[in-house]
């Protein structure tokens, strides 16, 4: 009881942290407590497996992507700026559709039927318990293995896409222009004039 | 047996493989190609009439063929299921004939492409009359646009034409489509062409019957649908506009025949007044239109409209004799128009003008080009003892057999109308004082000659004896 | 229905032959015409003419009876139930069939000489056998299709023969109005045909006759008014006449035969062929008869208003031609038919004979730059003058018989106004006549052609010939009335119809008709001379006849207005119809409204576009507010908000 | 009071609307990513809630997924942000506007 309610002011108040930081890297770091305070959550939910994932995978690679973006955008002359904030522009129709939307989400909740937790199944770090690695991993590979493959897809694309990206950003654009006005007018040539 | 599939993929086959082979690089334009380009395009055209021929002559050896292999289950069966109907088998050898020709003497830039085109064209006709099914007539239907789409942007005078032409008829294509899913939704089936079944009825078939009505009409046209005709007719290369106003013309009005007449009878009688009205307008605007223009391959476009409102006016009829009549008339109009067009597409080739103020007096010359689209014309305008006036005759008969007075003085006034614009079109090219500055070349070659012969030939012959197109 | 003979099935086989020999020299002389050369017009007259020995050797079986049936037939094929094609030679397309292959004969053997030379030598005779075959096949046919086919085809024909020198921008002009015209008429006779089938299924004259009697009045009469039209035009009566002077463009030979002595008289086949629907239908025969006399009097009129040599005699051709409708109208038919008959000669003699003047007056046709040929041209003067002789109706001579007997024909069937106007028709043609031959052949030679280029034996052969029937065939074959050889041969064919149209005896007898149309004629004859050839007018002719080209009335130089009248109320208006529909309606009116269906797709197109603002912040506010849509959507579905 | 599963669903939403807000409200895509981040966890929190109310893991391995496409999107996010870091280094998105119809 205590616990959720420690961990949900922490929550709050470091995703608040995190919009409304006047530089990215203080972002980066209520945001890293969030994410801490979460992976907690998940060990009082019996979650332990997506505990740990929760802090290699969100703390220990997303964030340490952030953090190294922030540092190469800021590399240079002038440190990586924060940009305007534009809330006074907008703060009439997104406030609105934002607190309109928050009420009926909360009254809908208190007006939901209450169901209490169950107790686990056994104690936490057990083999076979619910939310154990045993458990998770027998689930992954068996009967969700399909999604899982997806995952690999979508990773896989998410690859390719990088790579794209930044390949394009990398390559030399002059002479590279240049060879493909050549080629669209020989090709245009041939198109009006014809071979026969 | 195993023809049928054959016949529709071979032309289709040979001309991707016609597109797809390496081809010699930029040397050499039309009219003076290098000898290698020019070579190229013989072979081209050699592999393209040989094509067409292998199709006619599958066509005529697998005459009662039928070919099926099941498509879909749900929501509705369908199934890739060829065969050709008695009218279908007509028409589908008026394509493979009018595309062998057309390709024969085909003179164009890049001639290897242009000949492909024209056996995707062959190809996806084909597909659509050979149709059993439905949703297969359908598949085709928007297929056979293509090719033209790209002739027209390729080879036409005006990209603007060949997106006309493409809206125009795609739209005509996308009510098909409604219509055929809805149909078998309720029948159950689309695999119904040529099968005896009980109509449609029921509180969405006549929105059926107007999702094929607007398609059929687009497609033939009809008045007021028929202003993407004249532009794409008189844009696109002769050898391709021939095929197009022969065979791709006759696909709605097959559709109504085969379609809309078998499955949907009681709404082409509910809307035959409607029908005959539009198709009767269709009839002496295209006349009256025809009379005035300049440009020789409109005076034949319009007179398409002319000639084909009065198919629709004999389908509409609902009249066996005038519907026999029409099966006539749809091979003869097939026949003359790719003649004509085939013929003024050499006039322009010689003459590099199609504008009736500046031809004439061609006829000395060009004898044998004279006495082509002489017959041609005179077949287009009903010459009795050429496959028009039989087409005409029969037709009106049962009109009028059918009860309807009116269509029949129309269509009247409109043969005269005819008679007037097409012996001007033709004295206008061949008559006259000879023009000076027109350059004289030769009379028609051999090859030229040889590729109307058959459709001339063909006009004579079903004019002197119908009997196997008025049995069918 | 029970299948009514017209003729004994199989009894003449050759008729087919009789039928494609002249195709065959057509198709020859089409196809080889290079290597020919001047061997066209000999190929084409050989076949021609074996054609024509085949018709005389079908005397026997064309004029057999057997019980119902009349002549023979041959059956040729059959397009679908009801629609039998046949071939039937009866009197009446035997006498028809002796004319085409006969005077056709004479007239394509007369060309060999008269096209020598020219640029087209082979195709003229390829369109003259073309010709012949065409209307063989609308005499022979033994159905209305079949007729109508012909009745096109010698259309077209005639067409090419108009424009044969198509360089000529009026010739091609000429062409043209023939053949539209002659459409009009295939469209009347189409409709005739629409009428019968919805009405008999069957479209073979033998059915239909014998249906003709179970068949309301009203829908006879509209038949025969259908059918009317296509005669009209092909016959070249009021108002659809205007395309036969034009046709006068074609070369000479082709006037004789097509617009003189064959094809124009289809329409006198036509209403003689369908002499059973017409003998019962007076109103039927009223209407004929009165747009057949009408026409021989405005022809007559017209024609002594023309200098042209050839225009004259077309416009004598029409008002001969009149006269045989206004005969076959009334129900004398076999004077119809006589006249034909005799027409035929004399007036391919004419042609032939104007022929010979223009052909040695290098393509002159302008009568008042003629004069005085007969000295140069002894041969041609006698030619013309046997020929006038016999069309004005001089007492010995063919036409003499068979008119008599066609305006005779008027009283006897109770028409006496039309005997007013054919009678004065009579004189009136011997006017005219008489003038064209004063002018071109009396007096002095007005002209600058020294020396006039004599004929070959090729040309003066078959005009020779000619003049033998025209002189005497109407003595031999028309004189004795009731028992003539011309009425016993038709006997058979005409004797029920004629029989069927209720008449009274007339109150004067044929001697006394004769001699007030002779005394009409003898006024016409004295006026010509006292106008062109009496010794006063002789000396100052040459002036005389400028005065009167100038003093012309507008009315006959204009024609009496029909082209106009046609111009005006058809040709003008299609035109305009065409001009405005094709050059406004379509791209204004329909494709504007085309163009209105994109604007507002366009419209639309820009009003959601400025949805469109590329701030990513927006987007999502977007998303954020349908979301919650849905969210407040399945919150009240859900029955958690009330 | 005892924990329910609507205090779980109460915090994941507060937790996602922070994160909406900071979408809408910030221009700086790096922080727009990172409230995307939140919003992703907060549909994480609320899959385990549920896989522990109903006992099912079904919820933990579509946390697992949501972590995936989260790492995926944030690489493309980031390789995005670089890409259109102009020369004035400083990120707006509201300049980047191809998307403008």
């Amino acid at each position: 009881m205590i616990e959720f309610w420690i961990l949900a002011v922490i929550l709050v108040a470091s995703a608040v942290w995190t919009i409304a930081a006047s530089k990215p890297v203080y972002s980066v770091v209520a945001l890293l407590l969030n994410f801490a305070a979460l992976a907690v959550l998940y060990v009082t939910l019996s979650a332990e497996f997506l505990a740990v994932i929760q802090i290699i995978v969100y703390s220990g690679a997303i964030l340490v992507l952030f953090v190294f973006v922030i540092a190469l955008l800021s590399s240079g002359v002038a440190p990586f700026a924060m940009g305007p904030n534009r809330l006074p522009k907008i703060w009439l129709p997104g406030g609105v559709v934002v607190l309109v939307s928050l009420g009926f989400l909360v009254y809908a909740a208190s007006q939901a039927v209450p169901a209490s937790v169950r107790p686990p199944n056994g104690p936490v770090g057990a083999a076979n318990v619910f939310g154990s690695v045993s458990d998770f991993g027998a689930a992954l590979f068996t009967v969700q293995l399909l999604p899982f493959e997806v995952t690999a897809l979508i990773l896989m694309v998410a690859v390719i896409g990088v790579i794209t990206l930044g390949g394009e950003a990398m390559r030399d654009a002059a002479p590279r222009g240049h060879e493909r006005k050549v080629e669209r007018a020989m090709r245009e040539a041939i198109l009006r004039e014809g071979t026969d | 047996m195993a023809l049928v599939p054959i016949t529709i993929l071979l032309p289709l086959v040979v001309g991707a493989l016609l597109y797809a082979l390496p081809r010699a690089p930029l040397d050499g334009v039309y009219p003076e190609p290098s000898r290698r380009a020019r070579g190229d395009g013989w072979l081209a055209r050699v592999i393209g009439v040989a094509t067409a021929v292998a199709t006619f002559a599958m066509l005529v050896a697998e005459r009662d063929a039928q070919w099926s292999v099941r498509w879909l289950s749900r929501p509705f069966t369908a199934a890739f299921h060829f065969g050709a109907t008695p009218v279908a088998f007509w028409i589908a050898l008026l394509l493979a004939l009018c595309t062998a020709c057309a390709i024969a003497t085909t003179r164009v830039a890049r001639t290897r492409d242009f000949v492909a085109l024209l056996l995707m064209l062959e190809g996806t006709m084909l597909g659509l009359f050979l149709a059993r099914d439905l949703l297969v007539f359908a598949l085709f239907w928007d297929l056979m646009l293509l090719p033209v789409f790209f002739g027209l942007l390729n080879w036409g005078e005006h990209p603007a034409t060949a997106w006309r032409y493409f809206i125009y008829n795609f739209a005509g294509g996308l009510t098909l489509l409604l219509a055929t899913a809805a149909f078998g939704v309720i029948y159950g089936s689309t695999d119904v062409i040529g099968r005896t079944g009980a109509p449609l009825v029921g509180a969405w078939a006549p929105w059926i019957f107007a999702g094929f009505a607007f398609a059929f009409l687009v497609k033939t046209p009809i008045w007021p649908l028929h202003t993407w005709m004249p532009p794409t007719y008189s844009g696109l290369p002769p050898p391709m506009v021939a095929v197009v106003s022969a065979v791709q013309s006759k696909a709605g009005l097959y559709g109504l025949l085969a379609i809309a007449l078998p499955l949907l009878p009681n709404y082409v009688h509910q809307y035959a007044l409607p029908l005959m009205v539009l198709a009767a307008v269709s009839l002496i605007y295209g006349a009256v239109v025809a009379l005035v223009q300049n440009d020789a391959k409109r005076v034949v476009a319009y007179s398409s409209l002319s000639h084909l409102g009065l198919i629709v006016i004999a389908i509409a009829s609902l009249n066996p004799l005038a519907i026999k009549g029409a099966i006539v008339y749809i091979v003869a109009h097939g026949l003359f128009s790719a003649a004509l067009f085939m013929v003024l597409g050499y006039v322009e080739e010689r003459e590099d003008t199609r504008s009736l103020l500046r031809l004439g007096g061609l006829g000395w010359k060009n004898p044998r080009l004279a006495g082509a689209l002489c017959i041609a014309a005179l077949a287009a305008l009903g010459l009795p003892g050429l496959a028009g006036f039989v087409g005409e005759l029969v037709i009106l008969i049962g009109v009028y057999q059918a009860g309807y007075t009116w269509p029949v003085v129309v269509a009247l006034i409109a043969i005269i109308l005819a008679s007037a614009y097409l012996i001007r079109l033709y004295q206008d090219v061949m008559n006259g004082p000879e023009v000076e500055d027109l350059p004289v070349r030769a009379d028609l070659s051999w090859v030229e000659g040889l590729a109307v012969a058959p459709l001339l030939f063909a006009l004579v012959a079903l004019g002197v004896d119908p009997a196997p197109l008025l049995r069918l | 229905m029970p299948h009514h003979l017209l003729g004994v099935p199989g009894s003449y086989p050759l008729v087919e032959a009789l039928w494609l020999l002249p195709l065959a020299g057509a198709i020859l002389c089409w196809a080889f015409g290079p290597q020919l050369r001047t061997l066209a017009g000999w190929l084409a007259s050989a076949l021609v003419g074996a054609s024509f020995v085949l018709a005389a050797l079908s005397w026997g079986a064309a004029t057999q009876t057997a019980g119902a049936a009349l002549g023979a037939s041959q059956a040729l094929g059959s397009w679908l139930p009801g629609f039998d094609f046949g071939l039937l030679l009866d009197p009446l397309s035997l006498i028809w069939t002796f004319i085409i292959t006969g005077v056709g004969f004479l007239i394509v053997f007369y060309s060999i000489g008269y096209m020598e030379g020219d640029r087209a030598y082979a195709r003229f005779f390829a369109y003259m056998s073309f010709f012949v075959f065409a209307m063989l096949t609308l005499v022979l046919s033994d159905n209305w299709v079949g007729l109508l086919v012909g009745w096109g085809l010698v259309g077209v024909a005639s067409y090419f023969l108009i424009g044969f020198w198509f360089q000529r921008p009026s010739a091609v002009a000429a062409a043209r109005k023939a053949f539209v015209i002659n459409v009009v008429g295939d469209a009347g006779m189409m409709f005739a045909i629409f009428l019968i089938v919805a009405n008999v299924h069957a479209i073979g004259f033998g059915d239909v006759f014998s249906a003709a009697g179970g068949l309301s009045s009203t829908l006879v009469f509209w038949i025969c008014a259908a059918l009317f039209i296509g005669a009209v035009a092909k016959s070249a009566q009021i108002p659809l006449h205007t395309w036969l002077p034009d046709a006068m463009e074609g070369p000479t030979p082709v006037s004789a035969l097509i617009h003189a002595a064959t094809m124009v008289t289809a329409g006198v086949y036509l209403v003689a062929r369908s002499a059973p629907l017409w003998s019962h239908n007076p109103q039927a025969q009223v209407l004929v008869g009165t747009v057949g006399a009408i026409t021989a009097l405005t022809g007559a009129i017209l024609g002594t208003a023309q200098w042209d040599i050839k225009r004259i005699l077309a416009y004598s051709t029409m008002s001969q031609i009149g006269y045989m409708i206004m005969a076959v109208g009334v129900g004398a038919y076999e004077g119809g038919v006589a006249l034909f008959f005799t027409h035929a000669f004399f007036k391919a003699q004419l042609f032939l004979g104007a022929g010979l003047v223009i052909h040695a007056l290098n393509n002159e046709q302008d009568v008042r730059r003629m004069g005085g040929l007969w000295k140069k041209m002894p041969f041609a003067f006698w030619v013309m003058l046997t020929a006038v002789l016999a069309i004005t109706g001089v007492p010995g001579f063919s036409g003499f018989f068979s008119k008599d007997e066609v305006i005779f024909g008027d009283l006897q069937f109770g028409h006496p106004v039309l005997f007013a106007i054919s009678a004065l028709t009579a004189g009136i043609t011997a006017y005219y006549m008489f003038r064209l031959l004063f002018i071109a052949f009396f007096g002095e030679y007005r002209g600058d052609v020294d020396h006039a280029h004599a004929p070959g034996w090729t040309m003066n052969v078959p005009v020779a010939i000619l003049v033998a029937p025209s002189v005497a065939i109407g003595a031999a074959l028309l004189s004795g009335g009731e028992n003539s050889p011309w009425a016993r041969f038709f006997a058979a064919q005409f004797g029920p119809d004629m029989a069927a149209i209720a008449h009274r005896p007339p109150a004067i007898s044929e001697g006394v008709t004769s001699g007030i149309v002779f005394a009409l004629v003898l006024i016409g004859f004295a006026i010509a001379w006292w106008r062109y050839a009496s010794p006063g007018a002789q000396r100052d002719a040459g002036e005389r006849l400028e005065g009167e080209t100038r003093g012309m009335p507008a009315v006959l130089v204009h024609l009496f207005y029909v082209d106009d009248a046609i111009q005006l109320l058809f040709v003008r208006p299609a035109q305009r119809l065409g001009a405005f529909f094709g050059s406004i309606f379509d791209p204004h009116v329909i494709d504007g409204a085309v163009r209105d269906v994109v604007f507002w797709a366009r419209w639309l197109g820009t009003l959601v576009r400025s949805f469109q603002t590329g701030l990513v912040r927006a987007y999502a506010l977007i998303l954020v507010f349908g979301a919650t849509c849905f969210i407040v959507y399945y919150a009240f579905a859900a029955g958690a908000l009330h | 009071m005892a924990v329910s599963i609507d205090h779980y669903v109460g915090l994941a939403a507060v937790m996602f609307f922070i994160g909406v807000i900071g979408v809408i409200v910030r221009c700086n895509p790096l922080v727009m990513l990172m409230s995307i981040e939140l919003m992703f966890n907060a549909a994480n929190l609320l899959f385990i809630a549920f896989a522990r109310v109903w006992l099912q893991n079904a919820g933990h391995i579509f946390a697992f997924l949501v972590i995936t496409v989260a790492a995926a999107e944030a690489a493309i996010g980031l390789a995005i942000i670089v890409t259109t870091f102009g020369p004035e280094r400083y990120v707006d998105v509201d300049d980047v506007r191809a998307l403008r119809g």
